[in-house]
């Protein structure tokens, strides 16, 4: 075996090998346990780092494995895939530091790790997937991967979030495995392409293929939760919050819309969907998406549902940016897929913190929680400051790649829509912002569990995720033009799809 | 019980089907292959000069390997389900009918060995020799001098499973020469004689055990 | 009609009848001895099919174990039905 | 002569026939075993006769054998399953 | 003359044969069906196989025939006592009517 | 027509009979006997049918030895069966509700 | 040792015979070591096959018409390959979930020889006749195991079971009466190239009375309601057994004779049979999904699975996809329904309960056993990458090239509602336990066979060509 | 049965007896001997451990006596069936009636209750241990009573043996 090929199985196997050995541990092991999650997440790290180093390089990193005549497995590291493998890779390891603090305690993590891990492992499939087969058997891996984790607690409540996580994704899934066996069935097996692959077919299956994008848009689509697909996500909230960290920043919803982009770009082409006049209805399908959204998450009282709603708006972001013709369009959505991330996660960890040291759940009760965590809510204010627009922050760049794309493409609809996104984000985080700054704290917080300690206003393991996340929400912002930036490397790719043409 | 519609029309159903069956058999050409002629032509290296045990132990012989094994497998089924710990004692019997049992049964054991011989040359053989067999076995039970079973010993297992590994071994030993059941023609009537004396005690034993193990004597009279 | 056909048309409309009989009466004992008869006629067409070697069989098979196996079974399954009556 | 054995036999099952309608009729149980040893006892008959009209004396082994187990259903009824039950 | 005793033998078995079987059919009870079925039976197919036995090709083999007779009576001396036996023991009282039922 | 074709014929609806028999029939001593009957019937049309010429044919004839041995097998088993379920339950049919 | 054909047969039932004189309840370490040297057997044809394509053992040295061939091809090859590998792990499961000595042990090992030699011989016949022996070896093995345990509703079960195996073999011996009577002849190999679809009407009808047979012997919608009393009520070992392998015989034996020898009658039923694939899936599924009885649930889901393999029928083409399907849905699901067979009876066995209720909480107490489960659950759901997710990907990528869209709705419903229904289980094991529900240590042993059963069926899926390049050496 | 007090005597007569019907069963072949001494052999084992010898004489002259009267009196009784079947009246008059056997327990009353199964009009019903006999007579007008005694002095001829008891 090839050292390239080792690598890229070594980036599979550094989640799933301590996975597996997590699963067969004894509950009591927790020095074990915690060394061998930190081992794997930041091998990941390593292996993720060389591997951007080798593909700036333009090494070539594949596997292929065939599983039936005419069905590969292929995994490889092109520029797209590792944007997303990056970005899992260091948001799980900060996931993984929030998970073993958030749980300290709690029964059944040998179980809660092992999945976390296999979880992991999918989404690095997804991000790596070499053709549409690969990229379905990680993408139904990850479903199955996250079950056990949002119905973790094991209470009614979460059962049931856990059965409507289900039947969207399954349901998601089964239509994503009939358009994508549809299309093996037209061309054969085929490995994704720069500027996709299916123009070769020629007009006369247009029909065919218009169709074929439609039940590719909806399995992605769940887990994207793209309206009116998005049910699922304000229930999972249920979920732990490492748990919702990784459902909305790291894993699920990115893995849908991660499918959309690999769905546009390199298998139809995005000039070939165009064409088919697939894209303007997909960002019209984003637009409500995003609008939708935003307007439901204002009258959220739960924080994490708020939340919630505010990442089916924001998601959509991305696959907008993907539905805008035009390489700064594309920019904006790739590099969305990235900012989304490390700020959504963000906010989920400081919701935890809020919930797991003070048993607060809700926006009303978030009175004065500024004074008694001012750096949980410092991090939480930069992300939700992030997520509105706000200069400075990673927010500001995606968005204005994203008007400028709107711009370009000629559909100044979405411009409007982008806006109007905004002043609803900034509606429904001011509030939260003010609560959490201004107003008094109550004198006896709802359930306070762990006391305050000099500086440190919770377990730091608790706090420390955060607040690197937020600090990297403003780097990302403030070294956009440096060489490693995600903006960079989201404009390298767009410039491969357009084939240079970048401006 | 059953709807008298829903009887009517199975008993419609049944006819029609009948009624095809048979016209559809009186429609039939002559078959293509004629399997008499072949044995005819085989039958002096089958070891036998009875058509019928030549394929049903030679040409043929391993479906009746299967075939004993079927049985003892219904053996089986019924001594898991049927035999009890310990076998009653035989009740009292009449002795009338037991005169009648002493004198048949001799006869029978006879009967079955000639049966036996006779399948070489004319019909007859170890399955009719085995159910002769047998059913001396049960004349003796229902008349009260042959106790019912209960879990079978060792030498009851042995005979029961004697003519069936007896047959396997032959099988087996062949196999190791070549193919399954395939007899030098030389040795066939011999192996055939020994694999059916084996197949009439256990078959006997089979078929009486399929009785004995079952019946239970809270079925007798008063 | 010759006497053979006659014989074979006579024996196959016992066979039919017989077994009619049998499955159509609703009690178990008189199934199980019309069964019996229904053996001892099997055992004639076999014979009439130049078919000792099953004639043989069903001979000893039919009236030595069947019949047994069934009439014991009959009063096995009897016996309890009248002891609860 | 061959006939005539055939015939012989073929009023011997006419009488089968007959006694089918015994067998029918009742309206005792042990009426109907009669039916049935009286098979066995005619069947004898008629494989011998058989036998002899067929020309395959091997359907004489057959009746033997038929002779000699016809008991065993007779004395499995009377002992096993005869219990004299309201009619039958 | 040996055909000629031997289809006379036929038909008188089958003369008892058929008287057999009316007895059967006619015969009011339980009993004394049995008596029709041990004897009648029995004695037609003792002529029958006597009849057979004339014309045997070999002497064994008449024998052969010959030697079912015994058997079948044996068994069915057996089988009718056991039969009347058990009517006996379960109290069935012999047919007592004067005319035919 | 022959005596082969007639026993082939009679085989035919023994069958027939004896399936329907198996459905519509209950209690399961009764069954087995329709069972039996059906076998029966299977077995006369192999051999009937084989020698609707005449000839004797051999290996109709040992099938059919071997099916024989296995139908008393067979029926041997069932009634076991039957007798356990009646010592058990006191019932001598499948009741339609005894699964799950 | 000459041939791996013969010795396949002739193995197992030497280890049975020998079991049954050893005595009740012995021969489990007897019948182990002889399954490994059968799993070596099957490997060793399988490789042969691969060498060297199809091949024949004449039994007796006669060779058809006049005796009887025994006749391997690619097909015949996987079957054998996956009895041995399912029956191995089960061998061992089976020691020690019966070290305890229940009655149903007594003969449980001679039965499952039997079985074995009986599945064996089936998947090797290549002669009707031969083939009706086979079925009842196999039919009376089974009933034998369902009825071994000897409580009322076993012996109930067993009765159902039995009524319905001996009438679909008589059924099908009418067919092959027929079929002598119309072709003098009941070899395969010389019967093929006599049957056209100009055949008599006698040939159709014994078609149909053979296919009628062993559907019912495959338990196909709507002749399956014999099998989830039976394959739920026996022990788990035995249900492992049959739900795996014993259904899947007769499903073998429709495919292949419509292959071999009636193709040209068998493309008029192919549509119905589909149909009545769907209709199991439906309903075997529904009915899952009502149970509570977590054995009968996984019953019921074969009466669903077999759905599928009735699917292939309709889609048989040349292109060999739909084969493919229904051959890697045979295999996967009969290493997954083992699995969870062999799951299932451990958790019976540690709560003391049989109702989906009386999991609760066991994913904390046994989570390798429940991830057994999951991943045979993983299977029957046909998620990536189980064996079952390529058949379903064959299954809908056959129905699409032919055109018949409404196949790729039926499967994939049917993979939607085996989601359902396993994940009613898994529901219900991730529930908090009753802090009182008694608990009962279960051999270690159990737990991983179970496992090793289930990773099997999900690696089945990484490794599809090995199997299909086996499937088509023989054809 | 050990091999020690194996009665050779009754075993080689039984044995010879078996071998005899051998022969007739194989339609006098010689090649059969092989297999024919096996199953004399079996046979005449089987029956000596189900019916244990007993030293009895039976004259050859006795026998064809008995045998001769017990085929007369079967055709009697056949006849008499025979026509009270086809009789348009049947002019039964059933009874049962008892009697007191004279003969010793054993082979001779267990002859002697087959046998009169087969004599006219009468039926054995029921054999008691201490020798009372319950007979089912077709016509109780018949002189049966007597007819029994005489094949009761047959049968005491036959073994050798006295009548005694109450007659």
């Amino acid at each position: 075996m090839a050292l390239n090929e080792a690598l890229i199985l070594a980036i599979l196997a550094s989640s799933l090998v301590p996975g597996l050995i997590i699963f067969v541990l004894a509950e009591s092991r927790i020095r074990l346990r915690t060394t061998l999650n930190l081992f794997g997440a930041v091998a990941k790290l390593i292996l993720v780092g060389v591997l951007l180093a080798g593909v700036s390089a333009g090494e070539i990193y594949g596997f292929r494995h065939t599983v039936l005549p005419g069905l590969d497995l292929v995994v490889k590291a092109d520029a797209l895939a590792l944007l997303f493998a990056t970005l899992s890779a260091v948001l799980w390891l900060f996931t993984t530091l929030y998970a073993i603090g958030y749980l300290e305690g709690s029964p059944h993590r040998s179980r809660f790790f092992g999945f976390f891990s296999l979880c992991v492992t999918a989404t690095m499939g997804i991000a790596m997937a070499g053709n549409l087969f690969t990229f379905f058997v990680f993408y139904e891996l990850l479903t199955l991967a996250t079950y056990p984790l949002v119905v973790h607690r094991g209470t009614p409540q979460a059962m049931r979030g856990g059965t409507v996580y289900l039947a969207y994704t399954l349901g998601g899934g089964a239509l994503l495995l009939t358009g994508i066996v549809w299309l093996h069935g037209l061309t054969g097996s085929v490995d994704f392409a720069h500027g996709g692959y299916l123009s070769a077919l020629g007009p006369d299956y247009g029909g065919q293929l218009q169709f074929v994008f439609l039940l590719l848009i909806a399995g992605v689509g769940v887990k994207a939760a793209l309206v009116p697909l998005h049910g699922w996500l304000p229930q999972a909230m249920v979920a732990p919050a490492p748990v919702s960290a990784l459902l909305h920043a790291v894993a699920v919803v990115k893995a849908g819309a991660f499918g959309v982009e690999r769905i546009v770009y390199e298998v139809y082409g995005v000039e070939f969907a165009q064409s088919l006049d697939l894209l303007t209805p997909l960002a019209a399908v984003a637009a409500v998406t995003i609008v939708w959204g935003s307007f439901r998450a204002l009258f959220q009282n739960d924080l994490k549902k708020r939340l919630a709603y505010s990442t089916v708006s924001q998601v959509s972001y991305i696959v907008l940016g993907t539905a805008l013709f035009g390489p700064v369009g594309t920019v904006g959505g790739l590099v969305h897929l990235v900012h989304q991330g490390i700020m959504k996660i963000t906010l989920f960890f400081c919701a935890g913190n809020y919930a797991e040291t003070l048993g607060v759940h809700k926006v009303s009760e978030l009175d004065g929680a500024g004074r008694r965590m001012p750096l949980t809510t410092l991090a939480f204010s930069i992300a939700a400051l992030g997520m509105m627009g706000a200069p400075l922050t990673a927010g500001a760049v995606s968005k204005a790649w994203l008007l400028d794309g709107a711009a370009e493409a000629g559909m100044h609809w979405a411009g409007w829509v982008l806006w109007t996104s905004s002043v609803l984000n900034a509606a429904y985080f001011l509030p939260i912002l003010w609560r959490a700054w201004a107003r008094p704290a109550p004198a006896v917080w709802p359930e306070e569990r762990v006391p305050a300690r000099g500086r440190i206003e919770t377990l730091w393991l608790l706090l420390l995720p955060p607040l690197a996340t937020a600090i990297m929400t403003i780097a990302a912002a403030v070294f956009a033009d440096s060489a490693w930036s995600p903006l960079a490397w989201a404009r390298l790719i767009a410039a491969r799809e357009y084939s240079g043409a970048m401006p | 019980m059953i709807p008298l519609l829903k009887r009517a029309a199975v008993i419609l159903a049944a006819a029609s089907f009948a009624g095809a069956l048979v016209f559809a058999m009186l429609d039939l050409p002559a078959p293509g292959v004629h399997l008499p002629a072949a044995v005819e032509a085989n039958m002096a290296a089958s070891g036998v000069a009875h058509p019928v045990t030549a394929v049903l132990l030679n040409f043929r012989g391993y479906d009746t390997l299967l075939e004993v094994g079927v049985l003892l497998l219904a053996l089986l089924g019924v001594l898991a389900v049927g035999a009890r710990a310990t076998p009653p004692a035989p009740a009292p019997g009449e002795p009338v009918k037991r005169m009648f049992a002493r004198l048949a049964a001799p006869l029978m054991v006879l009967v079955a060995v000639y049966l036996l011989w006779a399948g070489a040359i004319q019909p007859g053989g170890a399955f009719q020799a085995g159910a002769v067999l047998g059913a001396a076995a049960v004349l003796l039970h229902l008349t009260g001098i042959l106790p019912g079973w209960g879990a079978p010993g060792l030498r009851l297992r042995a005979g029961l499973a004697a003519g069936f590994l007896i047959f396997l071994v032959v099988a087996g030993a062949l196999l190791a020469q070549g193919a399954v059941l395939a007899y030098p023609p030389a040795q066939a009537g011999r192996l055939i004689l020994l694999i059916e004396a084996g197949l009439t005690v256990s078959l006997g034993l089979i078929l009486a055990g399929l009785f004995l193990a079952l019946s239970r004597d809270s079925g007798d009279e008063a | 009609m010759s006497t053979s056909l006659a014989f074979d048309l006579l024996l196959a409309a016992a066979l039919l009848w017989s077994a009619w009989r049998t499955l159509a009466t609703p009690d178990i004992f008189r199934a199980a001895i019309l069964f019996i008869v229904f053996g001892l006629l099997l055992t004639l067409a076999w014979a009439r099919l130049a078919a000792p070697d099953i004639a043989l069989a069903e001979a000893a098979i039919g009236a030595g174990l069947t019949g047994a196996l069934l009439l014991d079974a009959v009063g096995a399954l009897r016996a309890r039905r009248d002891s609860a009556l | 002569m061959t006939g005539l054995e055939l015939s012989v036999a073929l009023f011997l099952l006419a009488n089968l026939v007959a006694a089918l309608i015994a067998a029918e009729r009742g309206p005792t149980a042990a009426d109907r075993m009669l039916t049935a040893l009286l098979f066995g006892s005619t069947g004898v008959g008629v494989l011998v006769l058989l036998a002899a009209a067929m020309r395959l004396p091997s359907l004489v082994d057959v009746a033997l054998t038929l002779a000699l187990l016809a008991a065993i259903a007779g004395i499995a009824f009377a002992r096993r399953a005869w219990r004299g039950i309201s009619g039958d | 003359m040996i055909e000629f005793a031997s289809a006379a033998l036929l038909f008188i078995g089958a003369f008892f044969y058929f008287a057999g079987t009316v007895g059967l059919l006619r015969f009011p009870d339980i009993y004394t069906r049995l008596h029709a079925l041990a004897k009648a039976d029995n004695l037609g197919l003792g002529f029958v196989l006597a009849g057979l036995a004339l014309r045997a090709e070999t002497l064994a083999a008449a024998l052969k025939l010959l030697l079912i007779w015994p058997l079948a009576l044996a068994a069915s001396a057996a089988v009718t006592y056991a039969i009347a036996q058990r009517a006996e023991t379960l109290g069935i009282a012999p047919w007592r009517g004067e005319e035919e039922p | 027509m022959s005596g082969g074709m007639i026993f082939a014929g009679a085989g035919a609806v023994l069958f027939t009979m004896g399936l329907v028999g198996v459905v519509l029939i209950g209690p399961l001593l009764r069954r087995i006997l329709a069972f039996n009957v059906m076998g029966s019937g299977a077995f006369l049309v192999l051999v009937g049918l084989a020698q609707r010429d005449g000839g004797a044919d051999p290996v109709p004839q040992a099938m059919v030895l071997t099916g024989i041995v296995v139908a008393v097998a067979s029926t041997a088993l069932a009634l076991a069966l039957a007798r356990r379920l009646h010592r058990l339950t006191g019932r001598t049919t499948l009741s339609a509700t005894d699964d799950d | 040792m000459t041939d791996p054909i013969a010795w396949l047969i002739l193995l197992p039932l030497f280890w049975a015979t020998a079991a049954f004189l050893l005595g009740p309840g012995r021969g489990a370490r007897l019948a182990i070591a002889a399954l490994l040297a059968q799993c070596g057997l099957a490997l060793q044809l399988a490789a042969d096959v691969i060498d060297g394509g199809a091949r024949t053992h004449a039994v007796g040295g006669w060779g058809a018409p006049l005796g009887i061939d025994l006749a391997v091809g690619g097909l015949s090859a996987l079957m054998l390959v996956l009895t041995q590998a399912i029956a191995l792990p089960l061998a061992v499961y089976a020691r020690a979930y019966f070290a305890d000595g229940a009655p149903a042990v007594r003969y449980f090992w001679t039965l499952t020889g039997f079985l074995l030699a009986g599945l064996n011989a089936l998947f090797l016949a290549a002669d009707l006749f031969n083939l009706y022996v086979t079925l009842e070896l196999v039919g009376l093995a089974a009933v034998g195991l369902v009825a071994a345990g000897g409580s009322a509703r076993q012996v109930a079960a067993a009765l159902r079971y039995l009524f319905a195996a001996l009438v679909g073999s008589v059924m099908y011996l009418l067919g092959v009466a027929l079929i002598y009577g119309a072709h003098g002849t009941v070899s395969l190999q010389t019967l093929a190239p006599l049957v056209d679809a100009r055949a008599p009407a006698a040939v159709w009808i014994a078609c149909g009375l053979m296919l009628a047979g062993l559907m019912l012997k495959t338990a196909i919608f709507p002749f399956h309601y014999w099998l989830p009393p039976a394959h739920g009520g026996a022990p788990a070992p035995v249900s492992a057994l049959l739900s795996a392998l014993v259904v899947k015989a007769s499903f073998y034996l429709i495919l292949r004779l419509s292959l071999e020898v009636f193709a040209p009658l068998a493309a008029t039923a192919a549509t119905a049979l589909g149909l009545l694939g769907a209709a199991a899936i439906a309903w075997g599924s529904w009915q899952a999904l009502r149970t509570v009885h977590i054995k009968m649930l996984v019953a019921w889901s074969t009466v669903a699975q077999l759905g599928y393999l009735f699917l292939v029928f309709p889609l048989l083409a040349p292109d060999g996809l739909a084969l493919q399907a229904g051959v890697m849905q045979a295999i996967a699901h009969g290493l997954a329904k083992a699995a969870m067979f062999a799951a299932v009876g451990v958790l019976m066995l540690a709560t003391g309960r049989d109702t989906l209720e009386g999991l609760a909480g066991v994913a904390g107490r046994m989570p390798l056993t429940l991830f057994a489960f999951g991943l045979a659950g993983v299977t029957l759901m046909g998620l990536p990458p189980s064996g079952g997710f390529l058949a379903k990907w064959l299954l809908i990528e056959a129905a699409l090239t032919h055109g018949q869209w409404g196949w790729v709705a039926v499967v994939i419903a049917g993979g939607l509602l085996a989601a359902a229904y396993v994940f009613r289980v898994l529901r219900q094991a991730f529930l908090l336990a009753p802090a009182d529900s008694p608990f009962h240590p279960v051999p270690r042993s159990m737990e991983w066979t179970a496992f090793v059963l289930a990773t099997a069926s999900m690696l089945l899926g990484l490794q599809g060509v090995e199997l299909m390049s086996l499937l088509a050496a023989g054809s | 049965m050990t091999i020690r007090n194996l009665p050779l005597g009754a075993f080689l007569v039984r044995g010879l007896a078996f071998a005899l019907l051998w022969w007739v069963l194989a339609d006098g072949r010689t090649d059969a001997w092989g297999l024919g001494a096996v199953g004399a052999v079996a046979a005449a084992a089987a029956s000596l451990r189900l019916l244990p010898p007993v030293r009895r004489r039976i004259g050859i002259a006795a026998l064809v006596r008995f045998l001769a009267f017990f085929l007369w009196n079967s055709l009697r009784g056949g006849l008499q069936v025979a026509v009270m079947a086809l009789r348009r009246r049947p002019g039964l008059r059933p009874a049962i009636l008892e009697i007191s056997l004279a003969l010793p327990p054993g082979a001779p009353r267990l002859l002697l209750v087959n046998a009169i199964t087969l004599m006219p009009g009468s039926l054995g019903a029921r054999l008691s241990d201490d020798g009372r006999l319950r007979v089912h007579v077709l016509d109780a007008r018949l002189p049966v009573a007597a007819e029994l005694r005489a094949l009761e002095v047959h049968i005491a001829r036959l073994f050798g043996v006295a009548r005694g008891g109450a007659s």
